[in-house]
């Protein structure tokens, strides 16, 4: 009885572009935010159905997860600069503009309509003239990476690809990120958080709990992405997850973490993987060209230190700035301990 | 086996009911904290009962024990969230809506 | 697939989407928040059912990533959009 | 090993035990989620100690250590509440009239350590009819969803029964 998941299938796929829409046309941007975070709910049950669940992982882990949080925290900020115009409480919204007199209330115009209508057809027009003209088995790839998954060194076609036939585009994509990185750290510093918000209990107490387990969790994903789904990108999420919920509770040992250390661990992935491309060329191969029988092992360690990369550029990322430098003795003290942690967490 | 199989099926057929009332709950109780009654408690007796009707149908331990990790996770996260956004509420002065 | 399993799933898609109704009627922030988390604990019980549906070990890891991040929006909602300094 | 995390400031003896808690734990996690597999330690074990190591950084001063017969008898007493707690609100959800007239609750918490404090303050939020809204000096603001039920001594039971899972006793507290 398959009829039951056929449902299914077509209420998914009438919710998302509506959810989409309703996202877009809303012009309360809380609204806006939290629609986001179910559509990125949704949109991971869309992957499942579609047989992705790689993508479906991702999209669970920073969709709904880390971006969600960064659009909660950025809506705060928004709200400082322009206090008079947002407001959260959109009961009170509503109230205003019902009571407004009639002349006031926001007229629709029928050619702004018209106008999006016709953009709209064009799009659509233009949409489903590039599907139509696509070739039904776009250069039959399936077949080809199935062939060559002897020499991959992983279960997984996804890694397989990721990692060692495409090798170059993720080396890039890595890239992309820590430039991303970058390019917010030469921008600003983290907004200092006073010292004296300590968490509540209950919310430390999550913390407690969480972070370890988001630490245990992103090992397991970065593990099973040899044989499964998963992989650095989705075990970094989670352990930038982990990161998000520190900033979060605003614990003292984040703000100890000497940024030194988080240089490091920012550059980790990137120097790893760009090291063993080059050395893959030493050994006598070609760029990326892992040796046959070794191949497994340099995935793992790339997908491990990739992993930390990313999960410390995600939340550099939340953050939104360059770490201050901490007082020299804080440092000193808690040097050995921190180092331990980042170490830990590379693998 | 076949007996545990049928035992699991009625968890998830009771399960069921628990999802649904929670989100009746959401959409017809008149404030915050009580949706937050609805949200936090029938949600997680319905994941409950899916997840002990799911256990008694596996076939292996550690699907049992990751089953069981997944439902004390979303325990833990829906009532620690359940505090936190019904203290904002109320550092935010919402009053709870009484009868009168 | 076993009709329990898709059906129940069906079923718990249609409490998702009836609880969109709750976001976009409000009325306090908290309230849509809520639907969220709503949808996070019925996304879970969706995706357990159809892994062992489907027979998909895979979706299993997915729901545990769901359980595992369920908290953080609403933390950061607790914490940053509603609380921090008083306006 | 313990020499090593020295700005972790509590005796070593219980430092030992800990870590040696925590080790067994999430190694116990790790198999759960990747299997019996000797290869998978190439990456469990660096989690594993990680996630120790996380875990007792942001571990508590006092130790409070959980009784296994309190445990043993704690966890029949929640499910069973937690199920009456799913099927009060399903009735008040269901039922046309929707019966329910909300109020808040304070109640004063005894209990000494905070990871007893918060257990507590979860479980209500689980129990028939509480939530609780506010912590704030070892006062619970809980909001009920129906002033009738009697509120005090179902949260005076749990607490007792928290105590119990530490082992402790708590005095009479009033509402």
């Amino acid at each position: 009885m398959t009829d039951a998941m056929g449902i299914f299938d077509i209420m998914l796929a009438l919710v998302l572009p509506w959810l989409g829409w309703r996202l877009l046309a809303s012009p309360n941007l809380f609204r806006a935010v939290v629609l986001f975070i179910s559509l990125g709910l949704l949109m991971s049950l869309a992957w499942v159905r579609l047989h992705a669940p790689d993508v479906a992982l991702a999209e669970a882990a920073i969709g709904a997860g880390l971006t969600g949080a960064l659009f909660l925290s950025a809506l705060r900020r928004l709200e400082r600069l322009r206090d008079s115009e947002r407001r959260l409480d959109y009961a009170e919204k509503r109230e205003e503009e019902q009571n407004l007199p009639p002349e006031k209330r926001r007229k629709s115009k029928p050619v702004a309509y018209v106008l999006a209508l016709f953009l709209l057809s064009v799009f659509l027009l233009l949409l489903g003239g590039a599907l139509l003209k696509t070739p039904v088995a776009p250069g039959r790839l399936g077949p080809a990476v199935a062939g060559q998954m002897g020499q991959s060194g992983v279960q997984s076609r996804v890694t397989a690809v990721l990692l060692n036939f495409r090798g170059y585009d993720t080396l890039l994509e890595v890239m992309v990120l820590f430039l991303a990185a970058l390019g917010v750290w030469s921008l600003t510093r983290v907004r200092q958080t006073p010292q004296e918000k300590v968490p509540g209990p209950v919310l430390a107490t999550l913390v407690r709990l969480l972070v370890p387990l988001m630490i245990t969790v992103a090992g397991y994903l970065v593990w099973i992405g040899s044989s499964r789904a998963g992989g650095a990108f989705q075990g970094g999420a989670v352990l930038a997850a982990a990161g998000v919920l520190l900033l979060l509770a605003n614990v003292t040992v984040v703000r100890q973490i000497p940024s030194t250390l988080l240089r490091w661990a920012l550059v980790l992935g990137p120097l790893l993987f760009l090291l063993s491309a080059v050395a893959c060329m030493s050994i006598g191969g070609n760029l990326l060209e892992y040796p046959r029988q070794s191949a497994g092992s340099w995935i793992l360690l790339i997908e491990s230190a990739t992993a930390v990369s990313i999960g410390v550029t995600l939340a550099a990322l939340y953050a939104g700035g360059r770490p201050h430098e901490p007082a020299a003795r804080e440092a000193i003290v808690d040097k050995s301990a921190d180092t331990k942690v980042k170490n830990g967490e590379g693998a | 086996m076949a007996f545990l199989h049928n035992l699991g099926t009625i968890c998830i057929l009771i399960g069921i009911p628990f999802f649904v009332s929670g989100t009746i709950g959401l959409l017809r109780f008149p404030d915050i904290y009580t949706r937050l009654h609805a949200l936090t408690k029938a949600d997680n007796v319905g994941l409950g009962f899916v997840v002990l009707g799911l256990a008694l149908q596996a076939e292996q331990w550690n699907t049992v024990a990751r089953l069981l990790l997944i439902w004390l996770l979303v325990l833990v996260a829906s009532s620690a969230s359940c505090h936190l956004v019904a203290r904002a509420a109320l550092r935010k002065k919402i009053q709870p809506w009484s009868r009168s | 697939m076993n009709w329990l399993y898709s059906t129940a799933a069906l079923c718990l898609l249609s409490a998702i989407v009836a609880g969109l109704l709750r976001i976009l009627r409000g009325p306090t922030a908290a309230d849509s928040m809520l639907a969220a988390q709503l949808f996070g604990t019925c996304g879970v019980a969706i995706l357990l059912l159809l892994s062992k549906g489907l027979d998909w070990l895979v979706l299993q890891d997915i729901a545990l990533v769901f359980a595992l991040l369920a908290a953080l929006a609403a933390v950061a909602f607790a914490l940053r959009t509603w609380g921090g300094t008083e306006r | 090993m313990p020499g090593k995390f020295s700005c972790i400031s509590f005796p070593s003896t219980i430092l030992l035990g800990r870590l040696l808690v925590r080790l067994l734990l999430f190694s116990v996690l790790w198999c759960v989620l990747a299997g019996l597999d000797w290869q998978n330690w190439i990456i469990g074990l660096p989690t594993i100690l990680a996630a120790t190591f996380c875990s007792l950084l942001f571990a508590p001063q006092q130790p409070c250590p959980v009784s296994f017969l309190g445990l043993l008898r704690f966890i029949p007493f929640f499910v069973n509440l937690s199920f009456w707690g799913g099927c009060d609100v399903m009735r008040r959800a269901l039922s046309p009239a929707m019966p329910m007239n909300p109020g808040l609750v304070r109640y004063q918490v005894s209990l000494p350590e905070v990871p007893q404090q918060v257990l507590l303050i979860n479980c209500i939020s689980l129990l028939p009819g509480t939530i609780s809204a506010d912590f704030h000096e070892q006062c619970i603001t809980i909001h009920t969803i129906d002033r009738d039920m009697p509120v005090w001594s179902t949260v005076h039971h749990l607490e007792r029964r928290v105590a119990a899972l530490f082992g402790i006793r708590v005095a009479g507290g009033r509402p």
